[in-house]
């Protein structure tokens, strides 16, 4: 058997794979937190919470309403984006003058909130959300056992990931909301309709954070308290990539999740705090992450 | 461009000087080959059509950026490699194109934290506030020559646009620096300050060198005994102002055929 | 005969709204509202009364909370205490200013150990018996070779150590073992791992969200299915509930009380789950019997001053649905039978909340330290 | 960064100054005359995690640096005191200077990283560092993982002042209260201060005219993470404990909100905030309601409607500004 | 000459700060309209409470004969309104051929993206690189380009030729006669007096946030003692 660093290659190679459905979830989150934050100026704190609410409603759904996974992937983002929307309409707008730290304490607040009030209703040991029956069970890769449903999540990442890049990089759409956020004022002006772009914007940020949740349902526990426990490492994840480019949000997500999974295979103890390491020597070298551009 | 031995005798000395400076943002090159003199006691300008690579030249002189290659040297010392901070400890200062002054400081306020630093006043946590009123002379003088006497006290965000920049003209002196580097001082102000900064930096340039970009031809024309000319980011002519403004290129590529 | 001050008042101290809510929280609190209602809700002639705070899991919220009930609010003993750092925290205030703590919530053994007091009892469960109960009886039954996913800190090497001792002292090995951080979401490398050891039993030597993650993912893994076990070393009746026996089925764990053990639990969690809600685990029912126990031992010393009643809380035997025959050492351990569970699968369960088979009954005397050896300088 | 200060040098009237003087005389007798109506432990916590507060608020308030990190050195510090006055039995003033050392250093790390970048970035990294600190807290011995450093002996202060006594403990931590926020009020009345402020105000100027900005930042960086470890040691010789709590990163939300609500880039308000934070969680501890709602909706209303905190809209109020305070924006 | 927009009695505040005291103007289709002014006068504020972007403002602004105070900020262009900044708002995260295609075109009329780089060549050659990566004169250059095509039929320019090269002031000059030419309308503050006076049909002078004077451009000699008084000519 082939060995590297003393770890035979087929364990490599099956941690490199689960690295990569890490990195889905770093990808998907670090995508709609920089979104968020390049249009709006907003940290979103509460974009952990709204990852749990994403698989929250999906196990409502599937519990009072018979409604199962396949229409929540749908439902739940939608349902989820449009809290945002009334959130960014009714609170969120008045931040945009201020400084951007409000907004950070605004969500952070509001994660407090969302998260101790499920907590109150559900407890904090979680709820069981099952694999729908079409992604049940595994394939055998050779190298190691691979679930269906990990094959699919990576996939489907990557598409939605993909999607919203096009979406805001190359569609007039796109350009508007980079645009409005620079200057809101002068795109309005030029004739378009900036408040609602940017409520669009927040929905959109919410509801892939809320998709996010919804497909890590029947992986993790679904618990109150499964956002917080990821929020700030997608922080660092935004860090290392740079706020500047959201393709740059993407690859660091799917780096960082590898990078995660070897760490995993090689010193586990470390796996937590490697991409705070990778942040601190990221920073060093480039102040501004690896795809940002100065400030 | 070598400078004969009979002309450093004739003008003052050279006190900022760059050799073969080039800049590249990607594959573009802003500022190629460019090799200036900067005298002592002389207003130098720095001309051209726009994206020219003026503000490039002057980013790079003040450090601000890092140049691709070529050197520079400010009173003999190689400053290729200083950090911006340090370029302005040794007098080499510069102000902006784009206003900069401490929008909620006082007007008085907004020199003295220049005055702070060659005094020896700025890393003392220890002292009050009180410290700082043996700079309120200087400050006041400082104030009274560029006639901001009257509004002292007010916060310099209240001002307009051209006393701004006539602030910041009074801050930047503060330092003291021997060489000024100045973008387009006269950019947005009405005509009444105009005279009154050109009177300033003339003013100024008895014992020191400056080194300004400004497009008012007629400034230029009055107060600068030495003008370069920049085209898409290499130097198209030098010379004083009748000279340059008598080149044919310089006219097509940048004043037009108009009179001035 | 009467209480000293007039009032018996004992406080209930716990995680009411952060990760250890389920694990004792608010239904801790009906469980000991429950036990003083059993008793007659008088001692001595005077109403006992319960006052509970939610600390946080913040240990300076609950030292302050402690001192005051001590100090000014009359509290003469407080009780579950989630949380070691809390628990410890709370132990220490309470021997300084000589009144009586029973732990039901915190695992650590150092509460009996080196931080042991003369008026400081731990009752329901603790990290030894945990490691004894999955450890050792599991190997006698045929779990002979383990492989531990340990949370990396303190608590984790603890239950990793005495777990790996009794599994030693009982003949089977250890053949490997992955440390994991705290709240890892995802499990799946670590779990990989543990499948290619080829052991027979993964050992988890974690606690709460780490542990239902660990166990979900070993699922869809296919790692039981595989043939290795899951031993959770702390898991209980609430979390499983929380998982969902599609996920959990196969899993070992140790607890102190099964409500589904006999006729006497079964009417007791009856009781409780019209109050609550849930079936009770062995926090809840441990709360219970140690409010119990204390009000016996107010009755027995007819009084509550501290010394009197901690003397007979040392010497009087435990009886009641939690503690049947359990005694309480010099160092105010209570010792009582552990229970080795193994969950059902879901088509073998036959009413909602009946999860568990009894695999095995672990005397009290092998499931905790011995006084003696206790490291307690009580003990002499 | 909205744009607040305690102003010193602007014009006030005689009167106003005397007013001023005399709220200063009150308030400080209030705190001395404290203990014989409140809960000592109470106050002796809440006097901690006022100068907690007003440690942060001088960076944020004061620098414009929003650090979401600052339980690290609140905790490291609490953490460094507690081992040292227990296991190596130092007096407690040294454990004390020891902590604040430690926790300087600790800034001076963090700080070195995180001042290369501004506004929310610098706060994303003081947060990703904070939890590295935490993990490390976690994991290494002599903080004894989620145990924590218990049974800290008091011990006596200068060799003779016994701390075991909550009298001689409470004035103990006010009298070190008072120096902390009387040090923080002259550094940024200093002209050290002045410079701080003209780097908030406009960065790239402050660099032309010569000042190193990094330096200052750090300098302001290291100063607040040192008072901000001074209160973490005073509180780990107050509860006799420092446990993993006081260095995670609810922690450093909760100082955000005490100085939020008490009122950003006021010398006193986060006394204010410390105070109502404190308070609160004590009482809900024992109500049906869960703390964390409470937080997050009193965080949301704050952003939302009482931005200036309660100092600052005091300050800001028709009668504060009678009485001559200033809240500038 | 039908009043294309038509400004009657016009308020407007920053905060609380009064800015304009009652501004009353009147701009014909198709002229060419210059304000004249000392710095802060408030030249700068009538544009911008013309264009809707002060919004606390009381008066009358009208038109093409609609009431235009109570349009929303986004709604001004589609009436047909185009503005150039005096800071010229150019966007960094956009390209400059991202920037020129970013203002929804309102009506027919406009030029068409190789008539504007024909006009700007320097635009067309940086038409891939980032928008704030031009140089000052470059920006203002495409500030102006990206209205050009909206087919607006009012265009408000602040100062189109502060930081400019002369060659480029001529050009704009030009193009802004071009412009006149098709029978656009253009209202314009400029500090360069030789500039405006080459391309406006009407001078407005203002002071301390009124209209002080107006004449048509046939008057100049006349006023240029009234100018000198005010502006320092
Ligand atoms: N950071 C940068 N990245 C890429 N290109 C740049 C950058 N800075 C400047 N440029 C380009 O370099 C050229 C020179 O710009 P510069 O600002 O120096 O011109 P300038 O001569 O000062 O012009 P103006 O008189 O209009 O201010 C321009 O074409 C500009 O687009
Ligand atoms: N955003 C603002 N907030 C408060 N006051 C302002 C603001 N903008 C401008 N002012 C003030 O309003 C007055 C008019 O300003 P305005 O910009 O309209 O002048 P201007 O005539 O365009 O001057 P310039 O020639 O310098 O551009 C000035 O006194 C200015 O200080
Ligand atoms: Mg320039
Ligand atoms: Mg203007």
């Amino acid at each position: 058997m082939t060995m590297i660093f003393g770890i035979p290659l087929q364990a490599l190679l099956g941690q490199l794979l689960i690295g990569l459905i890490n990195g889905s979830f770093y990808a998907l989150l670090s995508l709609g937190l920089a979104i968020i934050f390049g249009l709006l100026r907003v940290i979103n704190f509460a974009h952990g919470a709204q990852y749990m609410l994403g698989a929250f409603v999906a196990y409502l759904l599937l519990t009072y309403a018979g409604i199962g996974y396949w229409p929540s992937l749908i439902l739940a983002p939608v349902i989820v984006g449009l809290a945002g929307a009334v959130i960014e309409r009714l609170f969120l707008r008045r931040l945009y003058d201020l400084d951007p730290l409000y907004g950070l304490l605004f969500t952070f607040g509001m994660a407090l909130a969302v998260e101790g009030t499920f907590r109150f209703l559900y407890g904090s040991s979680g709820q069981p959300y099952a694999t729908p029956a079409a992604l049940a069970g595994g394939a055998n890769l050779g190298f190691m056992f691979l679930p269906i449903y990990r094959g699919w999540v990576v996939v489907v990442s990557l598409v939605v990931c993909l999607g919203t890049w096009l979406l805001i990089e190359k569609t007039k759409l796109g350009a508007y909301l980079r645009a409005a956020t620079e200057n809101a004022v002068l795109v309005q002006v030029f004739g378009v309709n900036v408040p609602v772009l940017l409520t669009l914007t927040y929905a959109l940020g919410a509801g892939l954070a809320a998709f996010a949740g919804v497909l890590a349902a029947p992986i993790y526990q679904v618990s109150p308290l499964m956002g917080s426990n990821m929020i700030i490492v997608v922080f660092a994840v935004v860090v290392v990539g740079g706020m500047g480019s959201i393709m740059g949000a993407i690859i660091t997500g799917y780096v960082l999740g590898i990078a995660e999974g070897l760490t995993k295979v090689f010193y586990p103890e470390a796996s937590n705090i490697v991409i705070f390491v990778i942040m601190a020597i990221v920073l060093l070298l480039r102040p501004a992450g690896l795809f940002g551009r100065d400030a | 461009m070598a400078v004969s031995a009979i002309e450093t005798q004739a003008k003052p000395r050279v006190v900022l000087s760059a050799r073969g400076l080039r800049r590249d943002f990607g594959g573009f090159t802003a500022v190629k080959n460019v090799d200036l003199d900067v005298h002592d006691a002389s207003v130098h300008a720095l001309i051209g059509p726009n994206g020219a690579g003026k503000t490039t030249v002057f980013n790079l002189l003040t450090k601000f950026l890092q140049p691709t290659s070529g050197s520079i040297t400010l009173m003999g010392t190689d400053i290729t490699g200083t950090p911006p901070d340090r370029v302005a400890r040794m007098g080499l200062v510069r102000s902006f194109q784009i206003s900069a002054v401490f929008p909620h400081l006082s007007v008085l306020d907004n020199v003295r934290v220049a005055l702070q630093r060659p005094n020896n006043l700025s890393t003392q946590f220890w002292r009050p506030l009180s410290a700082l009123d043996r700079l309120n002379e200087r400050a006041e003088q400082l104030l009274a020559s560029v006639g901001l006497s009257k509004e002292r006290d007010h916060v310099a965000a209240d001002l307009s646009y051209g006393r701004k920049r006539v602030l910041e003209i009074a801050t930047t002196l503060a330092l003291d620096p021997k060489v000024l580097l100045l973008d387009e001082p006269m950019a947005g102000m009405g005509l009444e300050d105009v005279g009154v900064v050109s009177a300033i930096i003339r003013d100024v340039a008895r014992d020191r060198a400056v080194l300004m970009v400004e497009h008012n031809l007629s400034v230029v024309a009055n107060i600068c005994q030495h003008v370069t000319v920049l085209q898409r980011g290499e130097i198209l002519a030098e010379g004083d102002y009748a000279t340059v403004s008598q080149d044919e290129r310089v006219r097509v590529a940048y004043m037009g055929t108009e009179e001035h | 005969q009467s209480a000293a001050d007039g009032k018996v008042k004992i406080g209930i101290l716990n995680d009411q709204s952060g990760v250890y809510a389920d694990f004792g929280g608010k239904s801790s609190v009906e469980a000991a509202k429950m036990a003083v209602e059993d008793f007659g809700g008088k001692v001595l002639g005077v109403p006992v009364e319960i006052v509970d705070a939610d600390h946080q899991n913040k240990p300076d919220i609950a030292s302050n909370i402690a001192r005051q009930w001590y100090d000014t609010e009359q509290v003469d003993a407080i009780m579950e205490l989630t949380t070691s750092s809390v628990a410890l925290a709370v132990q220490a205030i309470a021997k300084e200013k000589k009144k009586i703590d029973i732990v039901t919530g915190a695992a650590t053994t150092d509460l009996t150990g080196k931080a042991c007091s003369p008026y400081g009892f731990h009752w329901a469960y603790d990290t030894h018996a945990l490691a004894v109960g999955t450890g050792g009886a599991l190997v006698k039954q045929g779990g002979d070779s383990w492989f531990f996913l340990t949370a990396d800190y303190a608590f984790g090497y603890s239950l990793e150590q005495q777990t790996t001792d009794y599994v030693k002292a009982s003949g089977g090995t250890v053949v490997g073992a992955v440390r994991h951080p705290l709240s890892s979401q995802d499990f799946s490398s670590f779990l990989l791992q543990a499948q290619s050891s080829g052991a027979k039993v993964i050992g988890l030597a974690n606690a709460g969200l780490d542990t239902s993650n660990a166990i979900k993912q070993a699922a869809e893994f296919g790692i039981t299915q595989g043939g290795q076990h899951l031993a959770a070393l702390l898991f209980t009746l609430a979390e499983v509930h929380g998982l969902g026996l599609e996920a959990a089925q196969g899993l070992t764990l140790t607890e102190g009380f099964y409500w589904n053990r006999d006729d006497e639990s079964r009417a007791f969690a009856k009781k409780f789950f019209a109050r609550t809600n849930k079936m009770p685990n062995m926090i809840h029912t441990g709360t219970y019997s140690a409010v119990t126990q204390y009000l016996k031992a107010v009755q027995k010393a007819g009084t509550d001053e501290t010394e009197a009643v901690a003397k007979v809380l040392h010497e009087m035997p435990v009886d009641d649905v939690f503690g049947r025959g359990g005694t309480v050492g010099a160092n105010g351990r209570m010792i009582h039978d552990m229970y080795l569970l193994q969950v059902k699968k879901p088509a073998d369960s036959k009413e909602p909340w009946d999860y568990f088979n009894v695999l095995a009954t672990i005397p009290g005397k092998e499931a905790y330290i011995d006084p003696a050896k206790s490291g307690c300088d009580l003990v002499k | 960064m909205t744009d607040i200060t305690d102003t010193i040098r602007t014009e006030r009237s005689r009167t106003a100054l005397s007013v001023q003087a005399g709220f200063l005389l009150v308030g400080l007798l209030l705190l001395l005359l404290a203990p014989f109506f409140f809960y000592p432990i109470f106050l002796m916590k809440l006097l901690c995690f006022a100068l907690f507060a007003c440690a942060f608020n001088l960076l944020l308030g004061y620098t414009g640096l929003l650090s979401f990190g600052h339980a690290t050195f609140f905790g490291g510090a609490a953490y460094f005191t507690a081992y040292t006055v227990k296991a190596w039995g130092l007096p407690p003033e040294l454990g004390i200077l020891i902590g604040v050392a430690g926790a300087a250093f600790l800034g001076l790390v963090m700080g070195f990283f995180a001042i290369r970048r501004q506004g929310i970035y610098f706060a994303m990294i003081t947060l990703a560092l904070s939890q590295m600190f935490f993990f490390f807290c976690l994991q290494a011995k002599f903080t004894e993982g989620e145990d924590g450093i218990q049974s800290v002996p008091r011990g006596h202060l200068f060799g003779f002042i016994d701390l075991n006594s909550s009298t001689n403990m409470y004035y103990f931590v006010l009298a070190v209260f008072l120096i902390g926020v009387l040090i923080i009020w002259r550094f940024i009345n200093s002209p050290f201060g002045m410079i701080l402020k003209s780097i908030r105000e406009n960065e790239q100027r402050a660099i032309s005219l010569g000042y190193s900005v990094a330096r200052y930042k750090l300098g302001a960086f290291v100063m607040s993470a040192a008072l901000a470890g001074l209160a973490g040691g005073v509180k780990s010789i107050v509860f006799q404990f420092a446990t993993l709590t006081d260095v995670a990163w609810q922690m450093s939300g909760e100082v955000i909100l005490m100085t939020l609500l008490g009122g950003i880039g006021t010398l006193i308000g986060p006394l204010f905030g410390a105070g109502l934070v404190v308070a609160l969680e004590n009482y809900l501890a024992t109500s049906e309601f869960p703390v964390t709602i409470i937080t997050g909706i009193v965080f949301m209303v704050c952003v939302l409607i009482f931005r200036r905190g309660i100092i600052g809209e005091f300050y800001a109020s028709r009668l504060g500004r009678k009485l001559g305070f200033v809240y500038r924006r | 000459m039908a009043a294309l927009l038509e400004i009657q009695d016009l308020n407007a505040w920053y905060g609380e700060s009064h800015v304009l005291h009652g501004v009353d103007m009147r701009v014909g289709e198709g002229e060419t309209i210059t304000i004249l002014g000392r710095n802060g006068v408030g030249k700068t504020t009538t544009l911008r409470t013309i264009t809707g972007i002060v919004r606390a403002r009381k008066g009358r602004i009208s038109f093409a004969g609609s009431d235009m105070m109570q349009v929303p900020l986004h709604k001004t262009a589609h009436r047909g309104i185009g503005f150039v900044p005096e800071e010229r708002g150019i966007f960094s995260t956009l390209t400059v051929s991202e920037n020129l295609l970013l203002p929804p075109v309102v009506a027919k009329g406009g030029m068409t993206l190789d008539e504007i780089y024909e006009l700007f060549p320097n635009l067309y050659e940086r038409r891939g690189s980032p928008g704030t990566k031009l140089s000052g004169g470059e920006q203002q250059m495409l500030a102006i380009a990206r209205i050009l095509r909206t087919g607006v039929r009012l265009l408000i320019l602040d100062e189109p030729t502060e930081g400019l090269a002369p060659v480029i002031v001529q050009r704009i000059g030009e193009v802004l006669q071009t412009l006149k030419g098709r029978g656009m309308t253009i209202l314009l503050v400029e500090q360069n007096f030789r500039f405006a006076s080459r391309i406006a049909d009407r001078f407005y002078l203002m002071d301390h946030g009124q209209m002080v004077s107006e004449f048509p451009v046939g008057e100049l000699p006349q006023r240029m003692d009234t100018l000198h008084k005010v502006l320092g000519v």
